[in-house]
């Protein structure tokens, strides 16, 4: 059978590392990675989750797609994998370095109240620092600053409410 | 009051909901549920015999409204309405208007509540019922200067805490000065949205104390007993994550003299029905009172467990002008741990992560309880504790215990939202919780190495299963084009292929 | 056996297999599945940390193949095989295989087995160890014709019974001549599928006797204790529906003289580990040997509860020369009572509903237990026995126990397959169940009144709904039209107008 | 709002019942039965369950639907309404009567083997009486003459699988 190519890596700017994949029929693969050899079964159950048996070991494996990423729920751990094909990571490597630079964006992390902004436009930030105070779930949660920098836009309004992903300070 | 109760209104939503319907239902009694507007699709709603929308999603115009949750019970003809934990539970206001209305409210009297629930007023009656009490204001502050002035005195770092009620809510630790007016702040606000009530006290912190409990049980006759300990010192921003019974630190005659003290306490303000002595216990075994939770405890299923008693049913008993059973204290019987298990991330700062729960599958097998108010496509809304799940297990020994616990997390499956599942079991293979040495500084100190290190086998057999699943995708992918342009499998997936 | 165990092969699946499993987690031993290849899919296989094929889905080619089991076991290194109940936990032949193979088997030796596991051969053995037996073959025939001439001798009602196991499989009670050609074939097809041995006997039927069952443990060191009685009288077509202990047939002295009884039945025959002994019980409670369980019985969570014991922790400990911990009789502490929830329906004379489950909410709360080896989106297959899960609950006194499970009967969801789940409510409601005066006819006399009748409100409550759910129905199915008909939604929708 | 009018019926040829139904809006309906009419609010959750609440009574109720039957499950108790608008009511008086007389095919209610067969072509059977032997989960099951007649057809085969709803024997 024909064997893909795959590569996976587990952390931000980490070398993605090769993994070949060969078909054996009926959610059977042969895989090599590291240069060694395993076989694994892979069956899809009926909700999503797999039931990995990996030489002869038996995993229950959750995933959960995002975007590129997907986070891989193996015995209470999560990893979240990176995996792409060859074509992929080339398409990859051509636009690399065009988000690392320029502004971050804060944005809320769940649907909530803000409560406190702590920052104004125009205020020096270090890394760490907390920015805004948005109240969920009954709970006072602090966003700190992704990075150091200047506070370049405050759309974060005292006493509104939010929905996840909504922009609240932008820092450059 | 020897008439029989018929019909139960549950002033309150998710687990404790639940529990209380569950009880009801064994004793053949109809249960109403109230909801606010956000819960319509809780399970609370349908385990219940009757229903009641009280109002808005905030809980100050839902869970918080005493008219909405009396007109309901009288609409519904209930006898009685218990009113779980947090909430209405430590509201004396809300008594009365029961009172007043002819309903029985499940737990003490007003006047019990008033002395202990406003918690300033409460440490008065300790100092004067001879209850040794943690040093610290004896009211609510006016305003923050003179707050401030009180915590020059008694030395940092103190504690603010709300007067109105408890559970971690509207509590800030203050190291220093600089730190005052924004604890201030968050406490007065926590407060006011948890009790409807944004005053706020302080005591002296003190330094990295065990949090031991008593539960007491009073009955309108003049009984009252204890019912043993839990050690509650597992906690992380003043809440509670997990609780055990008996406490690996008390042997059992500080066990009677603490017990003994809590019922002087209960006592000595009339009290009534379920209640929670809470003590801090230092380093010398020195105990001092902190507070009486008035109600049924979050934790109350491992006083359970060791008893082999249904605190709710002994509730509802009580509340009917029965008398307790038994007058001797009970030697609790093998061991019990609860962890609570929650939708928050606590490797972003415990952030609640509400969502819908995509798939659920919960533990089951020998001395495993779980008390839970959600269920498989259920939407955890955003407006109200991010408590999901109690996970409690009974063993004959700790040890045994602390296995079957992590057994038990092991089964535990919540997909959609993030959980700290992970992060209850490190703390249970923690060397010093293993040991049972433990105070209410270790989750902080030891908060790196819960959120533990990945497992280097399991990161690679992740990379192999991530590799594969995307293998299987694009095969996936690959059969419907195939099957498409063959035309086999009916017209959708034609139009699939173009999309 | 000095060396511990580290590693425990399950050769099981279902239920059991994740029972078993539960407790080597909890104490830290690794565990391997085996499975058909109708069960990749199934909960036992992703529970264990290795997991291997034996064969396809018929019992006798995979769960019954000794040689796949064993190679299984070597090719992971196990240190010993736990067999549960049914498949090849009575086959003495595999024991003796085990041995042979240097593998450990979780159970009794194969000489006791022997003494017991051929039940002609038991009925010998107890004659002469003076325990009372049912009158009867003393082994298996070897002709239709001798068992006719026999069952004409002791006259008929006579039942047939397999020899080589238990679990009311390949038995058959027989009214009257014309019915024992059919009763014969089931019987002996029965036993060969169940136990790959189709050696048939018979006994005197019993008149509607209790059926009551004595748990025993005996050690390597020649040490027996018996733990107590279960009553099994709810039973249709001989398989076990209701169990609970302590019997309330059963006062302390019937229960210690079968007790006293049942140990000496295990210690003649040498017996280690765990054993039931299992009695008929007449009105004049007299008791009579019916036979001996070999192994773990499938309603011992009923003794865990009253016990507070893990059994299966106990099997391990004397799977490995342990001794047993104590040798008093234990005093059942409250009450504990089992359901069976089978995929069946009562309505179509018990027929299996194998199919997907779409949707799974178990019960909880306190003092429910959940042994289940399925799960939401799981296919039960069609060639094993249609149990899903044995729901269990322990409380103080028999009636609260028996309210408690009709809780968290009520509470049990099961979408896409039929299940018995209403009709174990109708037992648990019967009077006779109530007034705990049941025998082993009970279930089939009653069956019409178990069936019961529909609620004229519920009947209501359901036409109403499903109008509105029709209604709902027509309202979704027209917003698609108009948003298609906008073009809102997508191509989607246009195409489905069209269909 | 406009009301339209359901009809249904519990048990083969019973008279169907009229309920009508007016949207109130946001799940609510008023509903009228036998002249009375019922406030019901009837909440689809994500998993096809419902929570209905009728005139403040709250009921948990599961649909299975089944070609023109709908299986309501309520309090455990199992309803299975036969449920109709006017359009479909009429299109079935027309077409009434057309299956009731003829021929009954006993078919197999579940996968499994047929372990015996009890008649043969031209055998007149009771009502009731054993047909067909099929064995599925490691019990043995008889199937019964639904009702009086001869065997016309016999298809089962003794120890062939069949799959569920096979054809097995067929009585006139």
């Amino acid at each position: 059978m024909k064997t893909t190519r795959w590569f996976a890596s587990t952390r931000k700017g980490e070398e993605p590392k090769a993994i070949d994949v060969t078909p054996l029929g009926e959610s059977r693969y042969a895989v090599t990675l590291d240069g060694v050899k395993h076989e694994l079964e892979s069956l899809v159950l009926p909700h999503g989750a797999v039931s990995l048996i990996l030489d002869g070991h038996s995993y229950a494996v959750e995933f959960e797609e995002n975007q590129d990423e997907v986070k891989v729920l193996v015995k209470g751990q999560v990893t979240r994998v990176d995996i792409a094909d060859e074509r992929k990571l080339r398409m990859r490597a051509a636009t690399a370095g065009f988000s690392v630079e320029g502004k971050q964006t804060v944005t809320a992390p769940m649907p909530g109240k803000v409560v406190k902004v702590l920052v104004k436009v125009g205020d020096e930030v270090k890394e760490g620092q907390g920015i805004v105070v948005v109240e969920a779930m009954k709970m006072e949660n602090e966003l700190k600053a992704p990075k150091a920098g200047k506070v370049t836009e405050v759309t974060a309004v005292e006493g509104t409410a939010v929905e996840n992903g909504a922009k609240l300070v932008v820092i450059e | 009051m020897p008439a029989r109760f018929k019909k139960i209104l549950v002033a309150n939503r998710g687990e404790i909901a639940i529990r209380v319907m569950r009880t009801c239902r064994e004793l053949g009694l109809s249960t109403v549920a109230v909801y606010s507007e956000a819960d319509r699709s809780a399970l609370h709603v349908r385990q219940a015999d009757q229903a009641f929308c009280v109002g808005p999603a905030p809980s100050r115009e839902s869970y918080l409204n005493q008219q909405a949750i009396l007109d309901a019970a009288k609409k519904s003809g209930a006898d009685a309405i218990h009113p779980g934990y947090g909430f209405l539970s430590e509201n004396a206001s809300f008594v009365r208007a029961c009172d007043a209305a002819g309903i029985a409210f499940v737990g003490p009297p007003a006047s019990a509540m008033d002395s202990m629930g406003e918690k300033t007023r409460a440490r008065s009656h300790m100092v004067k019922a001879g209850v040794p009490v943690v040093p610290g204001a004896t009211e609510p502050f006016k305003t923050i200067d003179e707050a401030r002035a009180f915590a020059e005195k008694v030395g940092f770092p103190v504690m603010l805490k709300a007067a109105g009620g408890g559970g971690g809510k509207g509590m800030r630790r203050v190291e220093k000065m600089a730190d005052f007016e924004s604890a201030w702040r968050a406490a007065k606000s926590e407060a006011m949205s948890s009790f409807g009530n944004d005053a706020v006290y302080l005591e002296k912190y003190l330094d990295q104390p065990h949090h031991v409990e008593i539960q007491v049980f009073a009955d309108s006759s003049g009984n009252c007993i204890h019912l043993n300990e839990r050690e509650c010192s597992a906690q992380r921003r003043h809440q509670k994550v997990i609780e055990e019974t008996p406490s690996p630190i008390l042997n059992p005659e500080l066990r009677a003299k603490m017990g003994e003290v809590a019922v002087r306490a209960a006592k000595s303000v009339g009290y009534v029905g379920a209640g929670t002595v809470e003590f801090l216990v230092d380093s010398t075994r020195s105990f001092y009172f902190l507070e009486m939770n008035t109600r049924l405890q979050v934790e109350h299923p491992v006083t359970e467990w060791v008893t082999g008693l249904d605190l709710v049913r002994w509730q509802l008993d009580v509340a009917q002008g029965g008398k307790l059973p038994f007058l001797e204290p009970l030697a609790p019987r093998g061991h019990s741990i609860e962890a609570r298990v929650y939708a928050e991330d606590p490797a972003q700062n415990f952030m609640p992560s509400p969502g819908r729960i995509q798939y659920l599958r919960v533990p089951g097998g020998p001395n495993v309880r779980d008390d839970s108010g959600v269920f498989a496509g259920y939407e955890v809304p955003r407006f109200y504790d991010p408590m999901i799940s109690k996970l409690s297990v009974w063993a004959p020994t700790r040890e045994q215990a602390i296995a079957r616990l992590e057994r038990a997390l092991s089964e535990y499956v919540v997909k959609g939202i993030t959980t700290n599942l992970r992060y209850l079991t490190a703390i249970l293979r923690h060397p010093d919780f293993v040991k049972g040495d433990y105070d209410t500084g270790f989750l902080a100190r030891a908060h790196e190495q819960l959120l533990g290190k990945d497992d280097a086998k399991l990161t690679e057999v992740a990379m192999l299963a991530a590799a594969v699943w995307a293998q299987q995708q694009q095969e996936k992918a690959a059969t419907k084009i195939a099957s498409a342009a063959s035309g086999a499998s009916g017209s959708m997936w034609r139009h699939g292929r173009r999309r």
